[in-house]
């Protein structure tokens, strides 16, 4: 056993963070943020032309051929940056979808781009009724001779306002929450009936609903065999739950070294606050939760690329309950051990603070998978 | 025992029930109960209608206007107004400050500021914190030198909530520095117009402009603006810190919220089916409404103590802890139940007036935003941990 | 409103009180608990004389006709003392039953007798299958023309080991979960067919299972209309939780005051432990707990002899629940700040922390009556 | 990255798996499976059969008859061994006092124990706590005073943990008043047989006698008796606790117990159905495997780590303190699935060969008790608050 990165992956990590430190400042961030883009498309670019948008891809496309330990290894220092750019909804989701589903045209149209950073492709794979369920889809796509009609909406595709396509989920046939008759499209955001409902994340990043008013697309943009969606879907999300894996335990680093410095700096009653007993075991069990989180980060690093099983199931529905909780755990009481600084726009904790707490929003909250976990629970 | 109402206290009841009914204005009850963004207008249209009606200062003696409430009134009031929708009273002036120049000022600042106060003429907020003393708040630093018949101030407040609306502030300064920290302090009353003063806002993580820093460079401030005796502020203010503390368990607040959440979780589908009929989140919702129960009985116990002769103690300290920690609770709650929903950041959903189609639910904007905002509960008005170190002095003689 | 005990219940209380003060040190408790009968028969008898086991009952049976709140005073002395006398048993629950559901002849034969202390009275309403759901039947009594024919087992009968009469319940019709269908039978311990089998109870009292084999009883056995025993099994239990809410106060009290005092006197690191702050904001939690704790005693008293409502079964469920989560709590964290010491067997806090745990397996625990709040939750 | 056994370490585990399949006693087994008591004599037979594999003493020399294994080998057998029902091994001899004799001892110690600890022949105690010094472990008093070849030691020692089967303690002793606590304690071989040493039983909350009272009066022990140098035993001391803290997270017992707890929730009912498909027991049980995942992940981070050549330091405190709470989670869970059967203290069927019939679930008997006694995981061997005072210190330099 070795759980240290090998020299390659330790490279690439090296590379994240030097164009991290050195791109990412707290403040460029927030202007970053309230751009009209939503993030730097100097810094996507620049992600592009270092092949770190190509990482997951193969050599072909200028990728690395890398697995769940490469993505999370970029993904942890995009994180401890509070990077907004949709590296996880185009690089991760978008390409990994069309890897696994499309044909190889649909593979040559999207992929390159895709791997190179000059085309950014978003999912929207939830609904307003959805809640967590990728299952549960009412957007219908009737088929319609030469091609199919899509109609329904699309809830929460983060980084959509920016995409260049989109992958969407779409019910071909099947009740509301079959797994049977869900399939992935392609559809351009220029087409027409689309419509994008953009707004602000509270986490600095951006993104839409969709809605979809007699969208046409040909036969050429369904993505996979038609009703047979379900399965990739969940494997895709699984490899995305992974990478989001990096991102918090990047960002949970960072929060618990601000608070950290902030217990040794501050002072009150004439000692620094971290000479309080209570403030000092809390510090333990934030550091605590953040090495479960990083535990569990490995275990689904090393399964997110392998063949679907329950174990893979399990794993990963298991990482992001203990992400969940740890990212809120931390956010919480990072802020409670700051005082009223920790919630200040100013500085730059609170930011990590509603990133952690976001995530557990993504891909489904710890409650959500801990139902699942227990849904797929061993008699022993 | 006995745990009910007396007759007159049920007729109070119908009475404030009666009032909500016809004068609270349905605009601002819709904003409050919908957590919408209120504005110093909304705050100064309430207060106008609840002076008229002669219950604005609801512990004043009444020769200055006020009305003297019984605990179990004031509890039926804050029960009601929360159920109503009634706005929180901004307390620094008539619930802070006037008690203080009641009791410890001069006859003249009396005259001078309880009817500014009353008619809503005069908005002030608190200056207390500073950025090196916030929960160790003896160590203050700003300095108040007399110089003839006036103070001359230097230095910085911080956290000073809506000073963005406010023209006084009062202040607590250090005139001595030759003594122990707690001995050097004075209680200033400083009018924000003076030259020399400027707020500068401090937006919170949730992007709202609720707090202020306020910086004060050689602001002349006249000695008759100094409450009680010069280098006894401290005593004001630890008397302050009594009336402070009752109310911040925020029980009716917490039931609002939970009544809220319910609507909410009826409304939002898991699974198809409405998100209160999962086995988890209604146990979840269960065990907070159990909670919130308790904690109002505690609640209950304390103000029929007080009625019966008691002094609100550290209880009051052990019920902030526990009525914050069910308030946060009930707002991380109703952040899960909107599920993707909280991701979205929907400002203009934020205000009343918003007539376009709502992203998801119509209330579900605010949520995430006040979930973060909240984590203020158990850090301000003296945070979680400062209060469980006086139960533990104060009670405990830990 | 009022908080505080009357006059009479505050005299009520403090006969209480001086009895158990008197009587029942710690020593004398590990010697009764360690006797044959499993208590003190000399202080179950002094209760009787001193008109304490007829205190829920009208006066013409030497009662006080005391509710809710005159039992819980009794009853939370009784938990000062962690007093191991069959009070709840015989008297509120084998009593309560009686009063409610028996006939003139049924009270006449044993309620004088209960509330004098002459008698004592155990009720078998829980099964080997049945968890805390005490509709879950099984126990079956056939109509045999002149009687009943009782087959089955009652599960943990407390206070069975000794009880002059035992108050059962059994389906007279029905299926295993069904309300209806269920009726109570009052049954001799020595009749043909009853066997008992004795164990002592881990907090230090005595109790049995009851197999039933064929046990013939006559018509005159059964307790209220047949088949409709449901409701008041359900409302008995319901004054019986409040009881125990007392008593848990009780024992909590003492669990509380006993950690306080250890940690004024314990010194580690030349400074009583009390001065360190992670023990002073557990002790505050612990104190928050017991505080709460009495909120809900109070409130569960001041229903429990009201007629049954939803508003009553949720107060009681909630008490039941907090009590339950809160006799945990400092049970263990009470053990946590005694270090070794809490776990030993000759100091009495280890079995303060014993009951207090075992009263939360009583009459449902935490999540059990979590669960039944919440399936009785109101849309606002 | 990698998280694979080698091809040796697979076949290592084989091997570990044939001689369990092949040696462990049946009885001994389902005693441990079962959470049964086990008598010294169960402990001393498993003990030779391990001694004569050579697998007894597993980090010692090869010289003194142990075996090197690496902590990957180590952690296998752990795992497996819990898996299999092995009794937990009693450390004061294998684990505790010899690395201290190996690394500090005299020529002569090493010949003398280290044989006897191997074949059985002697059974270790540890003197280290007293009534007064518990967490605060240098402020002990018993005195060891010189006289001549001999010390004289008077004083107490207690939570002396299977103290009533032991010929021999380890013990630290004062021997020298005029310096700093720490720096006058030394560290001394005793044997319990000699005059003026008693013993007496500590019963615990759940009635077990597993730890005791040792009193020494006028104890005459030889000078050869010491261990290294007078006056230095607190380095020892020291030393022998990273051996301790290792495995005190108790991973691989977790795991039995919660494959035990699913066993017994999948026989309990509750409404007609199996427990663990009841949605929220399902739950509890599902959040525990988790944070159980996440705790086994990090035990082998910590295990690879030493492997590439790192010290366990004080990251194994904070899996100690999580370590514990999981397992008195399981256990708290365990208590929990038999519902009311948890208060029957039916002692009877605590011993293996009891073969009447049982009052609910086989394996229920013991789990109330288990559940109370294992209370002490968080308290012994450091307790969890004084692990997060060392994380504070050494990792987070507070």
């Amino acid at each position: 056993m070795d759980f240290r990165l090998n020299e390659e992956q330790q490279m690439l990590q090296d590379t994240v963070a030097r164009l991290v430190r050195g791109e990412y400042s707290f403040e460029k961030r927030l202007e970053f943020s309230e751009s009209e883009l939503g993030f730097s498309e100097d810094f996507w670019k620049q992600l592009g032309e270092l092949g770190l948008t190509a990482v997951p891809f193969p050599e072909e496309l200028g990728g690395f051929g890398g697995g769940g330990v490469e993505v999370q290894s970029v993904m942890t220092e995009l994180g401890r940056g509070l990077c907004i750019e949709p590296y996880l909804q185009s690089v991760v989701l978008g390409g990994g979808l069309i890897s696994q589903a499309g044909n190889d045209a649909q593979k040559e149209q999207w992929l390159g781009g895709i791997a190179s950073g000059e085309v950014r492709a978003a999912v929207g794979l939830q609904e307003p009724q959805s809640f967590y369920d990728l299952n549960n889809v009412e957007t219908r796509a009737e088929n319609s001779g030469d091609g199919y009609v899509l109609n329904g909406r699309k809830a929460v595709v983060i980084g959509g306002h920016c995409a260049d396509v989109l992958v969407v989920s779409a019910r071909t046939s099947g009740d509301t929450r079959e797994a049977g008759g869900i399939s992935l499209f392609l559809v351009s955001p220029d087409a027409d009936g689309v419509e994008r409902r953009t707004y602000p994340t509270i986490d600095g990043a951006k993104g839409c609903d969709l809605v979809l008013n007699n969208v046409k697309v040909g036969t050429d943009a369904l993505l996979g065999e038609e009703g047979k969606a379900a399965d990739i879907i969940e494997y895709q999300t699984g490899r995305a739950i992974s990478g989001l894996c990096g991102e918090a335990v990047g960002a949970m680093e960072v929060a618990c070294d601000l608070t950290l410095d902030y217990l040794k700096q501050r002072k009150q009653f004439g000692v620094p606050i971290g000479k309080f007993q209570v403030l000092q075991h809390r510090m333990v069990d934030m550091m605590s939760e953040l090495e479960q989180a990083r535990s569990m980060a490995i275990l689904a690093a090393s399964v997110a690329d392998e063949p679907q099983s329950d174990e893979r199931r399990r794993i990963l529905a298991a990482a992001k309950n203990v992400i969940g909780r740890a990212g809120q755990f931390i956010s919480e009481k990072g802020i409670q051990s700051h005082g009223g600084i920790g919630m200040t726009w100013e500085y730059n904790f609170a930011h990590y603070a509603k990133r952690l707490v976001m995530i557990n929003h993504q891909l489904g909250d710890d409650d959500f998978h801990l139902e699942r976990y227990a849904a797929l629970l061993q008699a022993s | 025992m006995n745990m009910n109402y007396t007759a007159e206290e049920l007729a109070f009841r119908d009475e404030v029930r009666a009032f909500l009914d016809e004068k609270l204005p349905e605009d601002i009850a819709a904003k409050v109960k919908g957590f919408r963004r209120l504005s110093k207008e909304d705050h100064q249209r309430w207060q106008k209608i609840l002076s008229e009606k002669g219950w604005y200062a609801t512990h004043w003696p009444e020769e200055y206007g006020g009305v003297k409430w019984t605990p179990v009134q004031k509890h039926i009031w804050d029960d009601e107004s929360c159920r109503y929708g009634v706005p929180r009273s901004i307390p620094f002036g008539v619930n802070m400050v006037a008690p203080v120049i009641i009791k410890f000022g001069t006859e003249e600042q009396k005259q001078k500021y309880l009817p500014r106060i009353l008619s809503g003429e005069d908005w002030w907020c608190q200056g207390y914190s500073e950025p090196g003393a916030g929960s160790d708040l003896a160590s203050l630093k700003t300095r108040a030198v007399r110089e003839g018949d006036h103070y001359i101030v230097n230095g910085q407040k911080t956290w000073t909530t809506l000073g963005q609306h406010a023209n006084m502030i009062f202040c607590l300064v250090r005139t001595n520095t030759e003594v122990k920290a707690q001995e050097g302090i004075s209680f200033l009353l400083i009018d924000m117009n003076t030259p020399g003063i400027t707020v500068r806002p401090i937006i919170t993580l949730d992007g709202e402009h609720e707090v202020n820093e306020v910086f004060f460079e050689d602001v002349k401030v006249p000695v008759e603006n100094l409450v009680g005796e010069e280098d006894k502020g401290w005593t004001y203010a630890k008397y302050l810190l009594t009336y402070e503390r009752t109310g911040l368990a925020g029980i009716g607040i917490s039931k609002a919220a939970l009544s809220h959440l319910k609507e909410l979780a009826g409304r939002r589908l898991k699974n198809g089916r409405p998100l209160i009929e999962d086995p988890s989140f209604s146990q979840r919702i269960a065990q907070v409404e159990i909670d919130l129960t308790a904690a109002a009985i505690s609640n209950l116990r304390i103000i029929a103590s007080v009625e019966g002769g008691g002094v609100p103690g550290a209880e009051s300290s052990m019920l902030k802890v526990r009525g914050t920690e069910i308030r946060q609770t009930i707002n991380d709650l109703a952040r899960r139940a909107i599920g993707p929903y909280a991701i979205p950041f929907v400002e203009e959903e934020l205000d009343l007036d918003y007539d376009g189609e709502f992203l998801s639910d119509e209330n579900a904007a605010p949520l995430a935003a006040q979930y973060f905002n909240n984590r203020k509960l158990s850090i301000f008005g003296g945070s979680n941990e400062i209060q469980k170190n006086i139960v533990s002095k104060m009670i405990l003689g830990l």
